[in-house]
């Protein structure tokens, strides 16, 4: 096994340090898919999972495919309707923390999933919200997890599907969105943090400079003073990944 | 007591017009890809499909040409890509574009929740600020009257027809299902019509020895049809897990619209029904979905 | 995983404190007088009382001086009588008045829906002219923002405490419901705190072997209680039936005033909990109360 | 056996034949449970019976002494929420039979279940709506039983709990209440219908006469030209009734 961690499996350990043991989490498919079953096999064994298909208290026996795998079901503590899922846990506020992945972010943490060029007449049709928008509306923390690229990280969204801090010049607080909005940015690079609505670079991977940061963003970053240097997962946790939790590397491409 | 019970071909006859809204529910779990491909047989026009998920069989009906507006909130290709002849009917090189109307899934399931509650709109906090709202103008804002505050709300959606795939049904429609629900219950109640696609069909007293797992009422239901895999490559919990594989080797297919049009002439058109379909399946295949079994135990509902 | 077992006593010392706002839910099914008559034990005042059917438990209450307010939709002995003590302290005769807070079944459920969804209102169509909404200031109407058509609203609750009656929960307050649901799961996550009052505490495993069934997760919940009978003289479905004959009895007792209090001083002061109050029973009530089995087939969960 | 029917078993045996077969009704505690368990002992057996505690598609196989009898939910179709019954039942417009009685009607059917006297400082405390004020609003056809007196038909209400055909100066068009409001009036004298939204006697008990009738009503009421005879029960009816639907007497007093 190479010992020497791929940027996807950077992600996955940086991003399952924010969760934190009992942490309610509402789990999106991808890498915080396994994020999450990473923390949950290591540091975090009572984190409780939640998944928007209706599956509550989620303890699969096999990587899931998809949010609707059937793996999430089986063994849950509850199964619930999906009216449920978005009303009387999103919208009342159970969720702690909730991920999103995305093809745009700005620099409040808007993003974007929607569409690549104009909504009427798109270059590139994405899939849409699916439950993003509300997720970013109302999870007490939200995580981001994205590659980092100035077609990615980008001035102006194309289209906000979800709300960051600051979005078409007003505050969540002016529009009232519950959610703490987005708390960090897990990249491929470095970890932002929002400082008064706007990211900032608070840790950066083992030989990544503020350069290569910034030549890979499309706007004008902002840094901390003495950003840290991102733990690198040890052996255990690649073995963990590559043999147990992604043995047919899904997730880690 | 009225026996509903049709084949796919006398249902989707009978209930499907040309131009009528229609919702395939299931999220992930139990989607009716029977009913779909029994649409496109059918050679149905101008659909509006509804749907949270649009999922493959959508996809399909599109390129079949089914469809002249979707209505949706997540349209891809779960963990393996995209929704292929959607997106070549809704990008800016599509030459017959396809409409589209688009929520976020706590949106449009909302829709669903007013049309099955008979509320003319249902209110969810959201959307305040976001392009969502700025790009389609069903979704509106009021004040709360109690602490003022921005609601978001949506019109009730009552589509024509609903499509509920499930575990078991009797011949009256009252269906159970277990495992994930999607929005399985607000489609039906929201629906005009409703059709009912059970695994197997069990006697009345099958259901009435559990009521609590029915999720839809027969006095809601037109049609029961018994369409055992007929959500492949679906899934259906306690019958068959979901096929993985098909849904990553769909990407290729998909891709390419020779291809894609190759596999609706050999899996849709080529084929009378599910059975046929079925036996198309490779053995392995179908060995490999049959679910393991792991049975819950029964409860006391006496007195 | 928190282990949140705790006798009656301690959970409701610990969670309902003088002047709070409390549902003890239950429609007919599952209504815990068990935590009613613990909360008399312990003394409590100046409470709010909620609950579509305030049913002899709150009566009860309402007896032993607890409530300063009662927030209801149907308020009698069904197909019995009045509750007298309630009777007592709202007709015009009576010295210290009650405070109440009417709506319909609807209107209140409403209440609950909004609370356990998060939003500050509930619509319904209900109400419009009726003298309900002119006597409940609660009640508002607004303008559906795309008929134009009148909806009333009413504002969320969001009870200080909610006690949840169900067959079976595990140590973290995972609980399963079977029966009639009334509006326990609405309750429940409308409640700032949260007891589970069980009939049997189970393994987490028997909980995960059908999740389908549990309708409040543990995660909303701060005590789980075993006691069993706790619902007596209202009932358990596949545990005891409903003590009809109790209920018809309680109309002469309750219009009685010195028998009122003499009925708690026997049966509630007198008794240190649950288990002392079974004791009291007559045997053979107890037999007859005794749910002849009516199983239910197990389903599959697996895949 | 008496053959003599009792003005209950009258009002019982009248009220099931409102109903029909296939006929989804909601049904109350008391003569109206006894009518629609009538209804489907004889004429009605595909009746299809929901109670507002959840029960649907019910056959108890005990006369339920409460709606949420246990007996209700064994061998039933299905068991959901009251949420569920109120919203996507009633709300939803699937129930065609509502079934009211009340402490007071008035000639438009408005109907009082909530207090004599004024409502800040009653006379009489009564239970309240209940589920009454919502059947009113959106049952297809309503069904009213009680018996006649001065007290009980009055002139105006004392409080309208549940909405009839008019109230304060308003029909139910106005008000937008989509149900088709009260369609018969059962009592244990005769029968009432509703034209143009007021009562009018339609059919006379055997014996009993208009003058008999408007002496036990508290307004002036409207008379057919020529009311029938209500049919009185057989002797197989009042069988079902004393020895099999109700043999403890608990709505035949």
């Amino acid at each position: 096994m190479a010992t020497e961690p791929t940027p996807s499996e950077r992600m996955a350990h940086r991003a399952a340090k924010e969760l934190h043991d009992d942490d309610v989490v509402f789990v999106g498919i991808g890498l915080p898919n396994l994020a999450c079953n990473l923390a949950r096999a290591t540091h975090a064994p009572s984190l409780f999972m939640i998944y928007e298909s209706g599956a509550v208290g989620c303890i699969p026996e096999r990587l899931p495919v998809s949010i609707g795998d059937p793996a999430l079901v089986t063994d849950s503590l509850a199964v619930v309707s999906q009216a449920d899922i978005f009303q009387m846990y999103l919208q009342r506020g159970l969720i702690e923390v909730g991920f999103l992945g995305g093809a745009q972010i700005d620099r409040y943490g808007n993003i974007n999933t929607t569409v690549i060029g104009s909504y009427s007449n798109p270059k590139v049709r994405l899939p849409g919200s699916g439950g993003a928008c509300e997720i970013a509306v109302h999870s007490k923390r939200l995580l981001v997890v994205m590659r980092m690229s100035k077609r990615t990280f980008v001035e102006t969204c194309d289209y906000i599907t979800s709300p960051g801090h600051k979005l078409h010049g007003k505050t969540r607080q002016e529009l009232g969105h519950p959610g703490g909005g987005p708390t960090k940015v897990i990249t491929d690079l470095c970890v932002m943090d929002f400082d008064g609505g706007e990211m900032i670079v608070t840790e950066l991977y083992p030989g990544v400079t503020r350069e290569q940061v910034q030549a890979a963003c499309g706007f004008s970053l902002r840094f901390a003073e003495k950003p840290t240097t991102t733990e690198t997962p040890g052996p255990d946790v690649l073995r963990l990944l590559r043999e147990k939790l992604d043995p047919e590397g899904l997730y880690l491409k | 007591m009225a026996d509903k019970l049709r084949s796919m071909k006398e249902a989707i006859a009978d209930t499907v017009k040309d131009g009528e809204s229609v919702v395939i529910d299931g999220f992930t779990h139990l989607i009716c890809f029977a009913a779909g491909h029994e649409i496109i047989r059918q050679r149905r026009q101008d659909l509006t499909l509804v749907r949270l998920t649009p999922d493959l069989v959508y996809d399909q009906m599109i390129a079949a040409g089914c469809a002249k507006k979707l209505v949706f909130s997540w349209a891809g290709n779960p963990g393996v890509g995209s929704l292929h002849a959607m997106r070549r009917r809704t990008e800016s090189s599509a030459k017959d574009r396809l409409a589209i109307e688009e929520y976020s899934h706590f949106g449009l399931l909302s829709r669903f929740l007013a049309g099955a509650a008979g509320l003319p709109f249902w209110p969810l906090k959201n959307y305040n600020g976001c392009d969502i709202a700025k790009t389609n103008e069903a979704i509106k804002f009021i004040a709360c009257p109690y602490t003022g505050e921005t609601i978001a709300t949506v019109p009730a959606l009552r589509p024509d027809v609903a499509v509920i795939h499930c575990q078991r049904a009797d011949r009256e429609g009252n269906a159970q299902v277990w495992g994930l629900y999607g929005s399985q219950k607000e489609s039906a109640f929201a629906a005009k019509k409703v059709i009912v696609v059970a695994e197997e069909i069990v006697d009345t007293q099958v259901i009435r020895r559990d009521p609590n797992r029915t999720i839809v009422p027969g006095i809601i239901v037109r049609h029961v049809v018994h369409e055992p895999f007929g959500a492949h490559p679906s899934y259906v919990q306690g019958y068959y897990d979901r096929d993985n594989d098909f849904y990553v080797a769909w990407e290729d297919i998909s891709r390419d619209e020779a291809k894609y049009q190759a596999y609706l002439e050999e899996f849709v058109y080529g084929v009378k029904g599910r059975a046929e379909y079925k036996q198309k399946m490779d053995a392995g295949v179908l060995a490999k979905l049959k679910a393991k079994p792991r049975m819950s135990e029964g409860v006391d509902y006496g007195y």
